[in-house]
Order: structure tokens, then C-alpha cells, then sequence
């Protein structure tokens, strides 16, 4: 029986929270916050260096728990890049009998290609999707209850509109799929279709985590180093049990996201609804953290340069992607048979 | 309990629509410079029938009516609803002048009030410091007398100055008396904004927002003002600074603006069809109890105020409440706009093309709400305060 | 314009204060808490010769804001007796053109004669209606959507079954009523019926109200006085920001209380809203500040000796009874055309 | 990661239940002292076989096992499917034992550990004080060497010993040193409660439980207790009251009893109808979200026990969170049961005729889940303990 990270796991989690620490701080985020692209090639091929893409393929001797504890330093990160998207479509790919698909697999897997993913509840032909780092995207990892999951290559049929995004780091854009050129991988009824979903809902809950434990550990450094009324702040009770709280709320949901992604790699029958669960827990939490770590923090926390912003902002896209809290514990509460 | 102002708040608020008929027409043409003249010149006759700058002496320019917060409510109804212009708003009129009308010196008054009420002065906050947080009394920046003993001159750094990018001059706590203890040493000083030694810079919020109007930053090297610009006595600035405000500020409408942004959030939920959904309504419905509370609290404390009585410790909790009820309302907002909350609403100087502004425009009360909690954990002080003054709790042990 | 009390309000209220402070001490509430009637005739007498049984006659110059401001301090002092019931049988029988039920009306208003509320959603014909004070009253106000609202005499075709009850200062009995001598006030479509309704929300608003403001009370005297680790509890900044949310949470209410109450007084359009909204609000409030209480006091607030379970109970009841705080919601909800 | 436990405790399991299977055999007629007796003996077997007591020295009646958390895992589950009896449950193997076996005389260990064993001996627990609630080293009971130094004399009161009306005797900590600082001169004792000068008296509690399974209040009037009968050094006790209990704890089901109240929570939403609710659905769902958080963050910390690894502060925070999960299903529950609400649970010896256990029966939790604030502001010390143990924050300024 074993329900902790071994040390391999987090000497990885280790290794990458080094390189991001190396190709992407504060400033890297700050310019990229207010520059015009939605992908940043340098920090993209770090982490591809270190083999991540490759995390879902059948023979990794890997799985989705390995997966979320990469998505969880990239939370913690603020990292850019669309890297569940990657992951996924390599998963997808790998696992699919479309030959003309596989003939990608390289590329996505070394990270040569870059995939991003667009979900909907829609008819992808019809809507509109909202879709992260869609012009640095090769690759979309299309998928619907109607369509099933799909891969699209970028351009001719693919229209792009970049929007103006919350999330600095990993900015949106309009996607418009007509005509496009379309390698089906999964039908919708194919159960493969149902785990992507769940998969990304693990993966998203997964960076939640990380930001959420970012939030935190700021909020409690800041509060250990800043003095007023003549000591840190830290020992006052007041924000001292705020910041136990934010401990409390992050640190047991780490094992949610884990069970999660165990469900799923070992294929328990409540995999699907701990997806949901782990997905609308962790978002609710990330959100709350980001909003108490501004508090905790004061006037500093309020300003563009500190930098808190870009993990609210990062919470206001994971909230929102695939499916609200409110959302996906319907979907729980119906997989439960109330 | 009544909540109509009478009959002869009623006749008042005949004779001011009367004047405002004639007196408030604004040519549709009038632009810049003449409509600026016009609206100095309707000042100027409202404040003569005694509308407007009523707590101000007339020698000052005001019309120095005895204190009465129905008229002044009723003369803030009638100007809306006819959109005519009351007194400047800023630090200028709600802070500067009430000061020196406490405690400044006859030369002081004649310097800036005037001015002030014109809108020619316009005055940054320089309480605020680095590192100083809710700790106020923290004041690093030093002010030395000249040789001479003429002029103070101040090294340091201010911060969270609104509009301090169009700030002509600056009331400020320096400390004077290194030595002295925390509260003692600080010295209230006025100081001409537009002067070698003075840098400012803007600071941008995590809402994006940026310019003219938002926070400031304030750097001073070796700035001069006069000694006969100190207000109160040399070493008692943190007595100065506490001076409380008029009592007219007492208005109905302070709780209208979380009302508005309610009806706003009920707008939302109507527009997206969600108002339909049990759990949003429940929600709309738990969240508007304390809207409600705030509300007529507010209504209270005017009630209180007009009859001069003491409204207990409610009047410390009108924050605090406000900052919690914002935070609840940002959420459901969160919930409400779905997918809107992928963009960047446009106060935020978000790049790439213009989105139409729709419901991702609530992205900017969902960030904006925890503005309240600028300063340095204001919330915990405000439950400090009303822990202390209005439960009568011991002081922090650790204070 | 005038929104808060008078002197003479605020005179009325320390007048009963005083008069309960002296008929009913915790020994009383002790001693009829674990005693075997629902009614106790001293603090009844003492409470009528102030004549608060007269306060809801049209020529009283007073309102449902008076009944309010008295039903506050009941609350406050968990005082027995169906003194809402009271209150508004008064108020029906006096407004109502029923010359048989006026008979009744001198006993009611002077309080020799006792009534108790017996409000339904359902057919009171049909229902067993959950009744505080059964066993002491004489009279019954009945209200229903069906059957509008009606007087029913205690005995013959009235069958009271007592219940162990949760509320120890108002035990509640089952009681069904068949074939007993009713005399009808109002009939459903008369507006009475409604106002009698939201009056009754307004007055179980109040009584929370005083609940809850007790609470904080006994919270913070506490907090002063119990010492620890050297110092007054109170002093610890933890209890005291949780303390300061007790009144933040009771305090500001207090005006909403007044206002549903003024509105009904008024005739104000949305008077029976303000009713719902009051009822629900002050019922979270009374719930919440009675477990904060507890906690705030530890191991001492749990024992039944120290009584706070007496208001920890009485919010239970004010909760539950005429409607839950989601059940006012959703008519509030309603009432705004949502 | 895998939460099988592996093939070896597969094979152990399967050699339990074999030996369960014709060891644990109670004749449904056995009854009163018979049926004891069978247990007794049943229990003597168990220990042979390594079953039972592992933690304690053959030379005690254990069976001495090395520390197996898996295995003591399998071992509960066997024994619960098959309804076998474990070890005595209380204080008495729960606390007492653990801190004889680490800090007790020979002598002591002899003279109590087996009649602990065998339910002979029942314990209260004498530490918390009237007045010293979370500040459990501010002890007033004083002890004082009687004149031939042979016995201590103990005067005082003690107060939340559960099950205090069935002890037999009390662990306790005495004032020994009046003069020296807080923490030390404090004294560990062992005392025979059945002796003149002890009373005892239940605490009635807001539920209404009553009577010998509830807490207790004890005044001691110049009892005695022999010297030899102190555990670790006199001005020590502190320390020794600190002794931690043995590894094998950490059980699997430590966030079953929770897990089970959700379930139940469901059930009761599904009876009454209202989990076709939007609201109901999404707030059991909510509170679901901490449930299992808390569930395999016990399966976590099971795991890290297992692999003697540091499971970090999470470990610090189930008692909180469980708090926290209780006040939140409690409401719901409120909710839920309605005008049951009225309704005074069985439990709580409400007088009048008994109704029928409905719903109602949820007022137990709905004031239950507050027991968990007793020993004053219990949760505030837990926020204190997460805060410096787990997240390294200064001690209080206060403190």
C-alpha cells in the first residue's frame, strides 16, 4: 500500500520546479504578461528537454499522476504554454488506431509540435471555442459529447481571434473550426472520449494545487520577513489563523487531486466522478487562496509588479475552463445517483 | 420611525428646484474653458443661497450654515436629479480644508481654501509609506529645519497617493523629532507638489488599471516648504491628521453604490438566464439579506446623525461589511459569467484587439473588491477597531 | 425623517428587560426547562401588566415595530410563552369583523386568556400543525393559504399530543384539529391573511434578533473576564476578530429587523418581501452566532449549566418554524419577479 | 500509487481469518459473566497469535510485535468483519499504558499494565482544570509530600474526564512545586479513585447527555496516592504528560467515522426528497469536496506512517478540518430535518413521551459537531498549531 510521492516523484517535481525557476521568473512573466504572443518557445523547451511530453504514452511506465504533478509545478509556476493540451493530445494520439495521426506522434511527444486543447459542450462545428495559446498551436485536441475527440492541424479551416485575456500567461483566443482538416481519434461514444475529459478535469485541478500552494507559501513568507507595530506580522493571531486556513484549505486537497489521478491510471469505477469532484474542490480552493493571499498581503499584494495577479488571473481561467465548480458538481452529484 | 424628511425639508426642497430651474441651464454647446466658467459661476450663486460649502466660513467663500443633514441630504437629491454640479470631490474638500478649518492658521486659510473649493488646488494624501502599511504612525520620511529655520526640508518616499498624478500640492506626515517617541516627533506639513525634488510615478494595480487617476508613488529629495506651512504645532501632526470630518458627510446614499452594483449582479444573472436556477437565486437572495442590513444600517446612522445621537457601534462596522459583502458578490459574479472570465475587461489595458464589453467587464469588481483591502490587512485593523471601540475588548495583547 | 428608536422605545425595552431580569433568572429557566409544562404564568403576568398584550390594537399607536422591539428583548431573555401568538391574535381578532371572536377580545389584549400561533402551508383541517405552548392556550390563531386565518377555542375537537422538544423555554405539542368551534377572521384572499403571515415572519425575525445579540453578549462579557496564558481570552486577536464578526453579523441586521417591520407598519409595496428577507436573514444570523458562541466560550459554553444551549435551542426552533431561511428566499426570490 | 497492501499482508490476512474462524465462535446464548469470560480468553489467544496487543512487552501480557502499521491495519479489518473483539478501548490503553511502557517504574508497569489489559482498570484522565481550559499546564490541584515522604497529599478539582462515573483510577498532573515557573513543578500521578476524600460529579452537557458515559468533574480533599506510585521524576510530569502514543495509530479508518456521517447526511437528504434539489445536490456535493480531501489525506498519512516517512503538516490539520466538516454538515442537517428541528433527540433525555427516532435524531450532531470546541477555543490553539509547527509563523506576541 502506498499513498505518498515516492522520492523519484519528487525529484522530478523537483528538477522541473528548478528549470522554471531558471527559465521563468518574475520578469520573463512580467514582459510576457504585457507582450503580444501567446507562447514562450524558451521555457516551452526547457521543460519539453526534460522529456514531459512524453509523460502519456502507454509505454512511459508513467501515468495521469505523474502528469499532475508536472501540471502542479507548472501551476505553481504560473508557467506558460499549453501544456495539459500537449499531454493530452500525446495520450490521445498514442492511443488512437488513426495511423494518419500517429504519423504526429514524434513531434507532439518531443514537444516539437505544440498541441493545445479545445473542449466543449457544443458542436465544435457550430460554436466558437475559447481555447488557450491557440496561435502557437499546431495541434488541436478537439473534443465534444458530438464529435467525439479529434486532432486539427492548424491553419487552412482554422480561424484564430486572439483575445484580450485574464490569464497573462496563458492567453485565449476565439477559435472557429469550418472546414478544417479533421484526423478523428476517438468516437464520442468510444470510452476513451469520457477519460480525456475526466483526464484534463485531473489536470487542471492538478495546476490549481500548485497555484493555490503558491498563494500560500507567499502569503506565509511575506508574513514571516514584513514588520509593523514593531514585529512581523505573522505573529499577530489574526493573520496568523487567515494563513492557517489557507494551509488548511490546500494542503488535505493535495490528496483529492492524488486519488484523482489514481482512479483514473488505475481505472476505478469512480474515476469519472473524481475528476469532477477534485475539479470544482480545487478550483473553489484555488480561487479562495488567491483572493486571501491578496488580503494577507495588503496594498503590496494589490499591485501589478508584486505579482499575485497572474495566479488570481490563472484562477479566474481554471475556474472557468471546462466546466464551473457549480458545474461539475452537478455532474458529481448525478454520477452519484442522487 | 418615518423615513419622509418633513414638511420643511419638503418647502426646502421647493425653493432649491426653483433656483436650480434658473439658475442650472447649461447652454447643450457650452464646451471646455466656458463651460468651466459657467459651472464656477453656478458655484458661486449656490453657494451664496447657501447650498453648497456650508460648513465653510464666508469670509472663506462658504455660506457657513448651521449643521443640519436633511437640508444637505435634500440639496444632494435635488442636484442629482438635476445634474447639476455640487462641490469639487477630493482630498481637497474632504480632507485639506476640514484640517485647517480646525487647525490651521488664519494665513494658511486664506492661502488654500479658497483656491481649493475652485478646484485650482488639488491635493494628494502623504500619509502612507513604504513599509508603513496600517502602521501609520511608522513615518520614516524626515523633515529638517533649514539654517535658518525658515523652511522644512524633506527627504523620503510616500505612497498610495489617489490621483497623485494630478496632484498640485500634498498634506503629508513627516517625522520631525527622530528621537521622540512613535506618535510624538510627527510633524503635519503642506508642500507645493510642482517643485525640483519631487518625483512621482504611477502604480499600476492588479486589475491592470494605470494613469492619471489610480495610486502614486511619491519620492522627495531635499524638498522645501515654508515653516508657516506646518499645521499645528511642530511634533503633533499625528493629533492634526486624526481630525474628524463635518458632520453633513452623514448621507443616505453612502450605501447606494454596493446597492447599485447589486441590482447590477441581479442584471447579470438575468441576462445570462441563470436568475432561474434555484441555487443562483438562493445565493442572490442570501446575499442580498446583508445588502438589505447595510442598507438600512446606513439609513440609521443618517437617522442618528441628524438627531445627534449616538449610533453605537454600528458606524465602526459600515467597512468592514462593505469589504465582505463585495467579496460574496465577487464570487457569484465568478460563477455568473462563465466563460467571460477568460477576458481581460478593458479598464485593465488588456492588449491585442477590443472585446465588446460585456460580462467580463465584472472581472474588474471581482478583482476590484479586495481594493478594500489595500493598506496593509485594513480588514483585521477594522476588526481590531470594532473588536476594541465597540465591544470594549482589551487591546491586542501583542500591540 | 427618523430611522432609529425613540427614548420611549428604547424606555419600553429596558422596562421589560428589567421585569424579566427579575420574574425569570436562569434558575427559572433551568427549573422549566427540565420541568413538565409548556407555560409559565409568573413571567406571563408580569410581561401582560405591562400591557404588551395590547400593542397591536389599532388604537394603540403603536405597530408591528413596537410588538417588534418587545419580541427582541423575549428573545433576549429566552422568555416562555407564546407571546407572538399572543400578539397577533390580538391584532387579527381586533382588525377582524367578527363579532364572536370580539367577545374574546378584552381576555386576549389583557393576556388572561392565552393564544397560540398555528400557521400551515397545508390544509389545517388535514394537518398535524406543530404548535409552541399548546397545552396553556386557550386559543389557537390558525392560518393557512386554504382556510385564511381563524380563532379555535381549546378543548373539544382539539388534540394536543406534547413532544420532547428541542426549544426548552417553548415546547412544542403535535396538535390536530377537527371539528373544533372555529371562528373564522379572514378569508384566504383577504390581504389580512398575508400581513398577519409576513407579521409573524417579522416578529420571529425580531425574536432571533434578540437571540442572537445575547449571544454575542454573553460571548464578549466572557472573553473580558476568563483569563489565560496570563491575560484575558479577549485580548488573543484570534477570538477577538471572531468575536468582532459575531457583531458584525448581528449589529447591522438589527436595521434590516426595524425596516421590515416600519414597511409593514407603512403599508410599503414591498413590505411582505422586506418580511421574508428579515425572517431569513436574522434566522442564519441567530444560528450562526449561537454556534460561534459556543466555540467562543469552550468547554463551559457546551455544558448545560452555563444555559447558552437555551438560545442554541431557540434558534433551532425560530429556524425551522414558518418556513426555513432557503424556503423565505425562494419566496423572496419570487416576490422580486426574479 | 497503490492502496492494495501487497501480497504479504494478503497471506497474513488469510491467517487471521483462519484463526479467526474457529477462535472467535460465541454461542449466542452466552451471556453477562460468561460471555466475558469467553472474550477474556479469546483476547489471551489473539495476543498469543501476535494479534492484540503488539505494542507491549510479553513480560506484560503482550505480544511484543515490531511496529507493522499495515499489519495492524489488516489485523482491524479481519477482526471488525469478523466481530471480533479487539483491545479494551479508554484511557486507559490508550494513554496510561503507552506511558508506563515509556516513562514507568518496573514496579508500575507490573502493578497496572495487565489489569489495564484486562478492563480491571478504568481511567480518567485528571489534567484539565476549571479555569485552565487550552492552557493545560496552568494546574492548581497541589500535592504535597505527606510528613514521613511516603504519599502525596492531593487537593484540588479536575474537570472533563470522560467516563469519569466508571474510572477506577486517574492519571493526573499536580502542582508539586508552587514556586518554580509553570512548566515545571508539575508532577505526573497515578491515584485509586475509590478512597474518602474523592468526589465525583457528571457534566451535564447543551445536548442533554447525562450519566455515566459523560464527562465528569472530581474535587479531591486530601487524597492519597503513594510516592512510588509518581511517574517519571517529581517537576517532570509535563513531559511525561507529553508522551506520544505508538506508531501503529495511524489507521486507515481514522476519516471513516466522517465519511459514514456524509453518508448518513445523504440518506437523509434522499428520504426526505430533497436531493432533487439543485441547492441540496450542489451543497452535499460542496461539503463532499472536503470529505474526501480529508479521506485520503488519511489514506496519506497512513502511508507515510507505514513507510516511516514525514507526512508534513497535513497531519496537523484533520482534527481542525474535521471541525470545520462537522459545522458544515451541520447546517446542512439543519436544513434537512425541518420542523424535526423541533424536536428534542432521544439522547438528550428530553422529557414528555418519547417520539419515534426520525430525523430529528440529527439535532444530536447539529450539537455534537460542537463538542469539538471543548477545552476552550480548542480550534483557535489547532489554528495556532498549523500556524507554527506547520508553517513555521512566529510564536504569538501575545504569548
Amino acid at each position: 500500500m502506498r499513498f505518498h510521492l515516492t522520492e523519484e516523484q519528487s525529484a522530478i517535481q523537483d528538477a522541473i520546479r528548478g528549470t522554471l525557476a531558471d527559465c521563468w521568473p518574475m520578469e520573463r512573466l512580467h514582459a510576457f504578461a504585457d507582450g503580444d504572443t501567446d507562447f514562450d518557445q524558451t521555457s516551452w523547451d526547457a521543460l519539453m528537454r526534460l522529456g514531459l511530453g512524453s509523460i502519456l504514452l502507454p509505454d512511459s511506465g508513467m501515468g495521469l499522476l505523474d502528469a499532475a504533478l508536472v501540471c502542479e509545478v507548472a501551476g505553481e509556476a504560473a508557467a506558460p504554454g499549453p501544456l495539459i493540451g500537449q499531454l493530452l493530445a500525446v495520450a490521445a494520439v498514442s492511443n488512437a488506431s488513426n495511423e494518419a495521426a500517429k504519423a504526429h506522434l514524434d513531434a507532439l511527444a518531443s514537444g516539437a509540435a505544440v498541441a493545445t486543447l479545445a473542449f466543449t459542450a457544443d458542436d465544435p462545428a457550430e460554436a466558437e471555442l475559447m481555447v488557450p495559446c491557440a496561435r502557437a498551436a499546431q495541434y488541436f485536441l478537439i473534443g465534444s459529447r458530438i464529435g467525439g475527440i479529434s486532432l486539427v492541424e492548424a491553419g487552412e479551416g482554422v480561424t484564430i481571434t486572439p483575445l484580450p485575456s485574464t490569464d497573462r500567461s496563458r492567453p485565449v483566443s476565439k477559435v472557429k473550426f469550418s472546414g478544417a482538416k479533421t484526423l478523428q481519434l476517438f468516437a464520442p461514444e468510444d470510452p476513451m472520449t469520457a477519460k480525456l475529459y475526466s483526464a484534463a478535469l485531473v489536470l487542471v485541478a492538478a495546476d490549481a494545487l500548485g497555484g493555490a500552494q503558491k498563494c500560500t507559501d507567499m502569503s506565509v513568507a511575506y508574513a514571516k520577513e514584513r514588520e509593523q507595530f514593531g514585529q512581523a506580522i505573522g505573529a499577530f493571531q489574526g493573520l496568523k489563523h487567515q494563513l492557517a486556513h489557507m494551509a488548511l484549505d490546500v494542503e488535505p486537497a493535495r490528496a483529492l487531486v492524488w486519488y484523482a489521478a489514481y482512479a483514473h491510471d488505475a481505472d476505478l469505477p469512480d474515476a469519472a466522478r473524481a475528476a469532477a469532484m477534485a475539479k470544482a474542490h480545487l478550483c473553489d480552493v484555488y480561487v479562495r487562496s488567491t483572493r486571501a493571499a491578496v488580503a494577507a498581503h495588503g496594498g503590496i499584494g494589490y499591485t501589478w509588479e508584486y505579482g499575485l495577479n497572474y495566479w488570481f488571473r490563472r484562477a479566474a481561467f481554471d475556474r472557468a475552463w471546462l466546466g464551473s465548480p457549480s458545474m461539475q458538481r452537478a455532474r458529481a452529484a448525478a454520477l452519484a445517483g442522487w | 420611525m418615518d423615513l419622509s424628511y418633513g414638511a420643511e425639508a419638503e418647502e426646502f426642497r421647493l425653493d432649491i428646484r426653483a433656483f436650480l430651474t434658473d439658475a442650472w441651464a447649461p447652454a447643450t454647446a457650452l464646451r471646455g474653458a466656458e463651460l468651466k466658467a459657467y459651472i464656477a459661476e453656478f458655484r458661486l450663486k449656490a453657494t451664496k443661497r447657501g447650498y453648497l460649502h456650508r460648513a465653510i466660513p464666508k469670509q472663506y467663500g462658504g455660506s457657513e450654515q448651521p449643521v443640519d443633514v436633511i437640508r444637505a441630504q435634500v440639496i444632494r437629491e435635488e442636484f442629482q436629479r438635476a445634474r447639476a454640479p455640487m462641490e469639487m470631490g477630493g482630498n481637497g474638500m474632504n480632507m485639506t480644508v476640514p484640517t485647517l478649518l480646525e487647525a490651521g492658521t488664519d494665513e494658511q486659510k486664506a492661502l488654500f481654501i479658497r483656491q481649493t473649493m475652485a478646484g485650482d488646488y488639488i491635493w494628494g494624501q502623504g500619509y502612507s509609506e513604504p513599509g508603513s502599511g496600517s502602521d501609520l504612525a511608522s513615518v520614516r520620511t524626515k523633515g529638517e529645519l533649514s539654517a535658518d529655520g525658515t523652511k522644512w526640508i524633506i527627504n523620503g518616499q510616500k505612497i498610495w497617493t489617489s490621483q497623485g498624478m494630478l496632484s498640485t500640492h500634498m498634506f503629508m506626515l513627516v517625522r520631525t523629532e527622530p528621537d521622540a517617541p512613535k506618535h510624538d516627533g510627527i510633524t503635519y506639513l503642506l508642500m507645493d507638489l510642482n517643485q525640483p525634488g519631487v518625483t512621482r510615478r504611477t502604480i499600476r494595480q492588479m486589475t491592470g488599471e494605470d494613469g492619471d487617476h489610480t495610486f502614486c508613488e511619491f519620492f522627495f529629495d531635499n524638498v522645501e516648504t515654508p515653516v508657516s506651512w506646518q499645521v499645528g504645532e511642530r511634533g503633533k501632526g499625528w493629533q492634526v491628521s486624526r481630525t474628524t470630518l463635518k458632520h453633513e458627510r452623514a448621507a443616505i446614499g453612502s450605501a447606494d453604490g454596493l446597492g447599485n452594483q447589486f441590482k447590477k449582479l441581479v442584471e447579470l444573472a438575468t441576462e445570462t438566464g441563470r436568475i432561474k436556477e434555484p441555487l443562483i437565486r438562493d445565493q442572490l437572495a442570501r446575499i442580498e439579506g446583508f445588502v438589505m442590513a447595510h442598507r438600512y444600517s446606513s439609513f440609521r446612522l443618517f437617522s442618528c446623525a441628524a438627531a445627534g445621537d449616538n449610533p453605537g457601534p454600528v458606524s465602526l462596522m459600515m467597512k468592514l461589511a462593505l469589504t465582505e459583502i463585495g467579496h460574496e458578490m465577487a464570487l457569484l459574479a465568478q460563477e455568473l459569467i462563465g466563460e467571460y472570465a477568460f477576458i481581460e475587461p478593458a479598464a485593465a489595458g488588456g492588449k491585442g484587439p477590443r472585446a465588446p464589453r460585456g460580462p467580463e467587464k465584472w472581472m474588474d469588481q471581482i478583482m476590484g473588491s479586495l481594493g478594500n483591502s489595500i493598506a496593509g490587512g485594513a480588514s483585521n485593523i477594522q476588526r481590531n477597531i470594532i473588536a476594541e471601540r465597540g465591544l470594549g475588548l482589551p487591546r491586542d495583547a501583542a500591540a
